[in-house]
């Protein structure tokens, strides 16, 4: 085993070494150099994995000199503190690697020296376990980085080194104070003797003080708001690697020695102290961090709100008054967030070094020229934002798990934080990744090997955490979403993709077999699986354009839905909510939208918390145990499920987000998706809310539902894209079945239940044949089309089929869902929300005929004559599609009768009361429809008008499509007869006022403010040494006043 | 411009006439005359009262519809210019076979008042074939409603043949619109 | 009149005469001409141009282009008359005082073939389609025979038996 | 079954000839009130004969050639949905088939149809006056669901017959004296439906000529037509049934279609026309205020 004192010992020797060697052999300088941190490394490794297998037991007290503790140096190294070494010199060891790529800054031989030397001083912090020796330690480090800041040859850094230098100083003294003070009270500077034996002795007051006056000098190297200033200076100004080694690895140092010595401090005190500070500081640096531009100044912020969260979890982790288990968790997840930011941070940090100019705008495109680039910055992205699966995920979910309910602010607090910092780092990734690619700078080994740590970890993490909170993670779903990260391994060759795809999903299908049975779950997987299959077979033609990330992400939205209805707890359901989430995301990313899939993010994460705050309101996690008192939690949990639905006024996101996603995306976003919310939603209601009770927040739903789908018509209406005009289309149609849904009776839910399936087959048809449409004509914009009947036969059949299902016009299959649903509706008595109901799906006939009429009829443009029909796999999946249409049309029961199973199985539900007799349709109490005998007679009489019309018409001259009666002129090009622009402007006039941007103006107002407000508080921040200095002092002055108890 | 597909390119058939519905046919066809609402000339002014309350065509089973597609009866309502032949013929054209043309006024007749001008033709039946002339300068809704009467008698007997007359000698009657209009800029069957 | 001096001082007049008390004719020199609309309009208050004509004196072998102004304050009208040569009948477009000329001009050009130099839209069919002779509203252009020769002669006597019949029509169902 | 069918064949063709009867009557009603003649009360057959044998007809293409059918199928579906005499297995026909909503939404199938065979003749008329209508229909259709919602909740049945039934005993017992907001509404939206004359902006004479079916000619033409009157005969038939209390009789019957057919022909008469926005808007507050206070009245009551 390693003598720790070696570790500090050999790098001490090396540094001295460097300095000299430096002057005649440069080489074995640099092998001096990395050879030191290789051993650091590797004996703190050794050490770490000690205590690991168990090999030691106690911590390891090395005595220097053989002196005894309380007068001799003592080291004291435990498990914590060797896991702390292992991420110091790692994180050393990435950034050392990173400068040898790149090139040494100079004077390399004082570079290395100070580097090892602060990496040398961080440690020592972590080891001693005295504390004058502690006060060296920070001394050394603390020189270590003024040095290294000034000497980094960029801009600023002379300036944020003396601003470091000037408050290191003063938190230098506070802490040599409290030093001196301890020594005076307790004659002793060991950790151990004082945390021992002599901290009785003293009184309170003193103690207080004495603890303050350390922990207000750790507090300003903590970086708490507002005395963070310097910090950010140096973060924005310093070279990357002294600022990776810096943010990722010594601010840890010292936490760990804030944890050591918060002890000391009676408990109350501690815990208000870490709760303000932290909470304050992590509030401040998340949402500060919106306005700025400068990339490295924005890390600076998120590591400062990251530092935040530390101490808020330090306060709760030092509560000896929670229960054990939660500390236990909280720890947990300290650890977690202490890996996970150490390394996302290294390595962003240090991508932020292979970007040429420091605006986020400068990293426009740089995820498209690398794929390295890409995957480091995206799981480092990810890890810190806390998105499954990384391990940032599961240090939230823990850390909130753990806070017991009294401290639900403080849960909230951390949401809120986790909301901004998704707005952020969102945004950025949205810059990065549009754009003309660009080729990064080649240094990407370092950040690639930090981010590939944090990937590597993953499935350790979930392995041990899913377990420890007892989340039942459907394994079979698991297996089959590694099964499809796999995919991108086929990368090379798109058809090859798309087949181990199909292969995939096929399997999914076998694996998850049993799974199919006739209750809410079974019935969505079914929707889930086998629509996602059918749809994945149209997303072969466009392989040219697809990026290699879509079939595997495609896979993982795929199967993360398969675990959301799959899922038994509601935990279990949120893990799997947000990996669907954040795969859809990736791919909404892929399109065109720029600022879509930002907007869709945002939302997400609002409603993906929200939800997370419900559950933790919520007494039990178990999907399916009995009804909660007060709404909130249900309020709560259908935000995440309304965002999902894009409800008005969530609905904002889903314009673009449709719109511009891959056009291969989109069948599956609108036709499968959304319906999560829809299986949410029914969760809520059925075991949260209760089927029967509530009645008044289900009339809001109801109220919800409606408006929904009476405005997203109206902004159909007058939408002039065909991908939105389907996207406004498609949240209206989902609006019905909220309505359904809310209703809560079995009729409702009939209706809800089989307009899922028939919205579905529709809407997937529509988007799919959507794709093929602009994949051949080139626009999504409807003006330009036209006429595309007389190129694509088969294509508008389906469309016109599956809009004649969508307006509801019998005999296809849609009227059904309008006839459940209007007779839900009579029967329960909620009469204006039928009368709306009724006018927005007449309202839907408007937006029909201009799908019908702008893409397929009218005249052919010249530019699209030589258009082909769709490529052949979306020929293959509109017909699939467009049978059940059909069948369900003259068939309903054939739906209707599983969707009787599935509500006999759930409580308070029962089959809807409708009769089947002898007619082919159905009987309720209020009236009754016979599918079969519209269909036979609609089909019937139409083939006999047909046939009657072929024999006695008179004789028909098929004529050229610009034949028309034109006033005697002969018309010049198809564009001029065209009637594309402006196709509702007059009605635009009678109903302009209804679509008032009203909620658009309020969301951005919203952010507007929030970015206002952010702006003024990042004024505390004016630059200035002498304010910062203040700062400290005032706030120094304000803690000991306060917290001391002295009066 | 790639002209394929735009116009049907192809000769009108020969029509028969005749069947076991003759009779009826001609008897519905007098008594239910479609008239495009294409004012030519200047005598599309008479037009109108002719059509409303003081006079009434309606009585007769006529209308006045918006498109030679629905239309029976186009009335060439004084003179023709150049420029106003080639709709008419398009118009014409357009119009859905039994079809039938009234000329109004002396100007298609033999060009009246402006016999001698540069640019309004002098003899209309060299370019379509009319079958009911009205004379007058302008003809009075009185002589119109006669006309149109003529008209409906000339149908019930089976005599209004022009659109056939039309089809069978369409080379001659191209031929000599193909001499005024120097510039054939149309599609040569406007079906 | 004020006016008619303050004409005369400035540009060369060849002839005038009041027409009445808010109708004057005023010729001058092609040279004249533009400076002198814009003196019209920027400072006598003749903003509009109500039209412009052509008249082709055949026995002079000249155009008389005629400027028709409006002043929409005093409530006057003022005509410009400008002679040019019928040989070679070119003269400047006065579109960019008056946009509304263009037309104008482009009718005049396609009536007696008078060229303005710089009128964007010159030479575009206005009223004529496919026109392949003089310019028809010169003296010299004969237009009976144009119409005998390509229209052909007036009708032949025996429509007049249709006329008839016609008529007798009429007065049996007038008369019923 | 097949005598249903049948006897549903016929009175298919007496709803047609009885539309086409009761467009003559219209316009021979138009022509005296503008104090002349008019046409005979036969007109309409005479144009559908006349139609249907022209010599020749222009296709546009298959939706084109389609559209007609859809127009007359929708038409006759709608008419045969509705029952006219209602206990009587012969004229009731095959209302059996669905309720009220069916009937509301077999309703757009030949708007439908119509629209798509309009549009593709490649006329720019023709889509401005499908936008038109459909911009209309969403006017109209708020107060006639009002009013419709109205008397499913008051008889607690949203079938036909079952409306029918609840208005037996006697004249008072009518929707039309029982609901009476309600049932202005829908004589309001009645308007609006029959396109009559201040709402006239589909075909809208004087804007864009004849509307969608610019490019239609001779057969097709005459089946448009018939499916337009029967179309009508189904709107008559419904409000009938609706607010009249249905039919014991086919004279009953006739009588009672030939009184909703006079309302909007009055009201067309006398009426300059709305442009679009101003017909959407008036049908958004006027009628649909008055169509409210019955639906207050209902959701109070209940």
């Amino acid at each position: 085993m390693v003598n720790p004192i070696v570790i500090i010992g050999i790098t001490l020797a090396s540094a001295f070494f460097i300095g000299i060697l430096q002057a005649y052999a440069k080489v074995w300088a640099r092998v001096i150099f990395i050879l030191t941190l290789v051993f650091d490394l590797l004996a703190s490794g050794i050490v770490f994995y000690g205590f690991l297998s168990g090999e030691l037991a106690r911590p390891i007290s090395v005595k220097i000199g053989g002196f005894p503790p309380p007068i001799g140096i003592n080291l004291l190294v435990g498990k914590a503190e060797a896991a702390m070494a292992v991420l110091i010199f790692s994180v050393a060891f990435l950034g050392a690697i990173h400068w040898f790529v790149k090139g040494l800054p100079q004077p390399e031989g004082k570079a290395m020296v100070l580097f090892l030397l602060l990496s040398l001083g961080a440690t020592g912090i972590t080891f001693t376990g005295d504390f004058f020796n502690l006060f060296v330690f920070i001394e050394i480090t603390s020189i270590a980085a003024y040095g290294l800041v000034a000497s980094s040859r960029t801009k600023g850094a002379l300036e944020a080194a003396f601003k470091y230098m000037v408050v290191g100083s003063i938190s230098s003294t506070f802490i040599l104070l409290g030093v001196v003070f301890l020594y005076k009270a307790t004659g002793s500077l060991n950790m151990m003797d004082i945390a021992g034996k002599l901290l009785g002795g003293i009184s309170s007051a003193v103690l207080a003080l004495i603890t303050l006056l350390i922990l207000s000098g750790l507090l300003v190297e903590l970086e708490v708001f507002p005395i963070n200033g310097w910090a950010l200076d140096v973060y924005q100004g310093a070279d990357p690697v002294v600022v990776a080694l810096l943010a990722g690895a010594a601010v840890k140092a010292f936490y760990l020695v804030f944890l050591k010595t918060a002890g000391f401090l009676p408990l109350s005190s501690f815990f208000s102290l870490a709760l303000i500070f932290g909470g304050s500081t992590y509030l401040a640096g998340q949402f500060f961090a919106w306005r700025q531009r400068d990339v490295r100044r924005l890390f600076g912020y998120s590591s400062v709100a990251q530092l935040g969260l530390l101490i808020l979890a330090a306060g709760f982790f030092l509560n000896s008054a929670l229960a054990s288990q939660s500390r236990l968790m909280i720890g947990a997840a300290i650890v977690l967030l202490i890996f996970n930011h150490s390394f996302a941070k290294t390595s962003l940090f240090l991508l932020a070094d292979n970007v040429k100019g420091s605006n986020v705008e400068d990293w426009a495109g740089t995820l498209r020229g690398n794929p390295l680039f890409a995957f480091s910055f995206t799981s480092s992205v990810f890890s810190i934002a806390g998105i499954p699966p990384m391990a940032g995920f599961w240090a939230k979910v823990l850390l909130i798990f753990a806070i017991p309910r009294q401290y639900s602010w403080a849960v909230a607090l951390i949401l809120i934080g986790a909301l901004a910092e998704v707005v952020y780092y969102f945004h950025l990734y949205r810059v990065a990744s549009q754009g003309e690619g660009k080729e990064a700078g080649g240094n990407l080994f370092s950040p690639f090997v930090s981010s590939l740590l944090l990937v590597v970890s993953v499935p350790m993490v979930w392995g041990i955490f899913s377990r420890k909170l007892s989340i039942p993670l459907n394994g079979q779903v698991l297996l089959l979403l590694g099964i499809s990260l796999g995919i991108y391994l086929l990368g090379f060759s798109r058809p090859l993709q798309w087949l181990g795809s199909l292969a995939t999903l096929g399997y999914g299908i076998y694996v998850l077999l049993p799974h199919f049975k006739p209750d809410l779950s079974g019935f969505f997987l079914a929707l889930v699986l086998f629509g996602g299959g059918a749809l994945l077979i149209a997303t072969y033609p466009g392989s040219k354009k697809l990026p290699s990330t879509f079939y595997p992400a495609y896979l993982v939205v795929v199967f993360s839905m398969a675990g959301v209805v799959l899922s038994s707890t509601w935990l279990s359901l949120f893990v799997f909510w947000e990996v669907m989430t954040w795969s859809s995301f990736l791919l909404i990313n892929m399109g065109e939208g720029k600022k879509a899939a930002w907007l869709y993010a945002i939302f997400s994460a609002a409603g993906a918390y929200a939800m997370l705050g419900g559950i933790y309101l919520l007494p039990s996690l178990r999907i399916g145990v009995g009804k909660v008192p007060g709404l909130l939690p249900a309020v709560l949990i259908s935000l995440a499920f309304l965002v999902k639905m894009a409800t008005a006024p969530l609905h904002i996101w889903a314009r673009d987000a449709y719109g511009e996603s891959a056009h291969q995306f989109t069948p599956l976003l609108s036709g499968i998706m959304s319906k999560m919310g829809v299986f949410g939603t029914a969760l809520v209601v059925v075991y949260i809310l209760g089927v029967s009770s509530n009645p008044v927040f289900r009339y809001f739903l109801g109220w919800l539902g409606v408006l929904t789908a009476f405005f997203m018509t109206l902004l159909a209406v007058f939408q002039d894209d065909l991908k939105k005009l389907l996207a406004y289309s498609s949240v209206a149609q989902v609006g019905y079945i909220l309505l359904g849904v809310a209703l809560g009776t079995p009729l409702g839910w009939s209706a809800s239940l089989y307009h899922t399936v028939n919205h579905f087959f529709f809407k997937a048809l529509l988007f799919v044949a959507a794709a093929g449409i602009i994949y051949r004509v080139g626009t999504s914009y409807l003006p330009q089309m036209g006429g595309l009947i007389r190129r694509m036969p088969l294509t508008f059949f389906a469309t016109l089929l599956a809009i004649i299902s969508l307006a509801g016009i019998p005999p296809l299959s849609g009227f059904a869902g309008k006839w459940l649903l209007y007779s839900a509706l009579i029967e329960k008595g909620w009469i204006f929300i039928t009368v709306v109901a009724f006018l927005a799906s007449t309202l839907a006939f408007l937006y029909c005929f201009k799908i019908l009429h702008s893409v397929f009829l009218g005249q052919l443009q010249e530019e699209n004559f030589n258009v082909k029909e769709v490529p052949l796999t979306v020929a293959l999946v509109e017909v699939l599609l467009l049978l059940p249409l059909i069948i369900l049309g003259a068939f309903p029961r054939l739906l209707l009768d599983p969707i009787d199973k599935v509500l006999s199985s759930l409580p308070g539900l029962s089959p809807a009361p409708i009769h089947y007799g002898r007619v082919m349709g159905a009987v309720t109490k209020l009236g009754h429809w016979n599918a079969l005998f519209l269909m036979v007679f609609f089909a019937g009489s139409f083939l006999i008008a047909l046939v009657f019309f072929a024999i006695t018409s008179a004789r028909i001259r098929k004529v050229g499509q610009l034949d028309v009666g034109y006033s005697g002129e002969v018309p010049r090009s198809a564009e001029d007869l065209h009637f594309g622009y402006g196709l509702y402007e007059h009605f635009r006039k009678a109903v302009g006022w209804l679509i008032y941007p009203l909620v658009t103006k309020v969301w951005k107002g919203i952010y507007e403010g929030i970015n206002a407000l952010a702006e003024m508080g990042r004024r505390i921040y004016t630059g200035d040494v002498n304010t910062y200095a203040a700062y400290v002092i005032a706030l120094s002055i304000i803690i000991l006043y306060i917290f001391s108890g002295v009066k | 411009m790639d002209k394929k597909n735009y116009f049907l390119d192809e000769k009108p058939e020969k029509l028969t006439y005749g069947g076991v519905f003759r009779k009826i046919d001609d008897w519905a066809r007098a008594r239910s005359l479609w008239v495009v609402a294409y004012g030519t000339g200047c005598g599309s002014i008479e037009l109108r009262p002719t059509f409303t309350s003081r006079f009434d065509a309606e009585r007769l089973g006529m209308r006045m519809v918006g498109t030679p597609r629905q239309a029976d009866v186009l009335i060439i309502s004084g003179y023709l210019t150049v420029k106003t032949l080639k709709r008419v013929i398009r118009v014409y054209e357009q119009m859905q076979s039994p079809k039938y043309v009234v000329a109004l006024g002396a100007c298609p007749i033999n060009g009246g008042m402006y016999y001698d001008s540069y640019n309004a033709i002098n003899q209309l039946d060299l370019y379509l074939p009319v079958d009911v002339w009205i004379t007058g300068c302008m003809p009075r809704p009185e002589a119109i409603l006669a006309g149109f009467k003529r008209l409906q008698e000339l149908i019930d007997s089976g005599r209004a043949d022009g659109w056939k007359k039309y089809i069978e000698n369409l080379d001659w009657y191209r031929e000599n619109q193909r001499k005024i209009i120097k510039n054939w800029k149309m599609p040569n069957y406007n079906w | 009149m004020e006016i008619l001096e303050r004409l005369r001082e400035r540009f060369e007049v060849l002839e005038e005469k009041v027409q009445r008390d808010d109708l004057i004719f005023v010729g001058t020199t092609g040279k004249n001409l533009i400076p002198m609309l814009v003196y019209l309009k920027e400072y006598e208050g003749f903003k509009t141009l109500v039209m412009i004509s052509c008249v082709d004196w055949i026995e002079e072998g000249k155009f008389q282009l005629s400027y028709n102004l409006w002043a929409p304050k005093q409530k006057k009208n003022i005509i410009v008359k400008v002679f040019i040569d019928r040989k070679q009948p070119n003269f400047t477009t006065i579109y960019r005082i008056w946009p509304q000329a263009e037309v104008y001009e482009r009718e005049i050009h396609e009536m007696f073939g008078v060229n303005f130099e710089g009128n964007p839209t010159q030479g575009e069919e206005l009223i004529l389609e496919d026109w392949d002779d003089i310019p028809p509203m010169r003296r010299d252009f004969d237009t009976l025979k144009y119409s005998m020769e390509k229209f052909g002669e007036r009708a032949p006597k025996s429509r007049i038996n249709i006329r008839r019949e016609i008529s007798e029509q009429y007065d049996e169902w007038r008369r019923k | 079954m097949w005598s249903k069918i049948f006897y549903a064949f016929l009175t298919l063709l007496g709803g047609i000839a009885y539309g086409l009867l009761l467009g003559g009557i219209s316009r021979k009603i138009t022509a005296r009130m503008q104090n002349r003649r008019g046409p005979t009360v036969w007109q309409n057959f005479i144009d559908l004969w006349k139609l249907f044998r022209k010599k020749t007809a222009v296709s546009h293409g298959v939706m084109f050639y389609l559209a007609p059918m859809f127009r007359l199928v929708g038409g006759a579906g709608t008419f045969l949905l509705v029952p006219i005499v209602i206990d009587s297995p012969y004229l009731s026909n095959f209302s059996f088939g669905g309720d009220l909503i069916v009937i509301m939404y077999f309703m757009v199938l030949g708007c439908l149809g119509m629209a798509l065979g309009a549009a593709e003749s490649g006329h720019p008329h023709a889509p401005i006056g499908v936008t038109r209508g459909l911009s209309q229909m969403a006017g109209y259709e708020l107060p006639f669901v009002i009013s419709v919602v109205v008397l499913m909740i008051a008889d607690k049945t949203a079938t036909v017959e079952g409306i029918v039934r609840a208005q037996q005993g006697g004249i008072l017992h009518w929707h039309l004296f029982t609901h009476p907001f309600a049932a202005a509404a829908a004589f309001i939206s009645l308007l609006g439906m029959m396109t009559s004359y201040p709402f006239q902006v589909v075909l809208a004479p004087q804007e864009i000529a004849v509307g969608p079916p610019t490019e239609y000619s001779s057969t097709f033409l005459s089946y448009m037509f018939s499916g337009r009157s029967v179309f009508a005969m189904a709107k008559y038939l419904l409000f009938m049934d609706l607010f009249l209390g249905g039919a014991g009789s086919l004279l009953e019957a006739f009588a009672k279609t030939f009184l909703v057919f006079l309302w909007p022909l009055f009201i067309t008469n006398v009426f300059p026309r709305f442009r679009l926005e101003q017909s959407v808007r008036f049908f958004w507050t006027w009628p649909t205020f008055i169509g409210l206070v019955d639906l207050l009245r209902i959701s109070l009551m209940r």
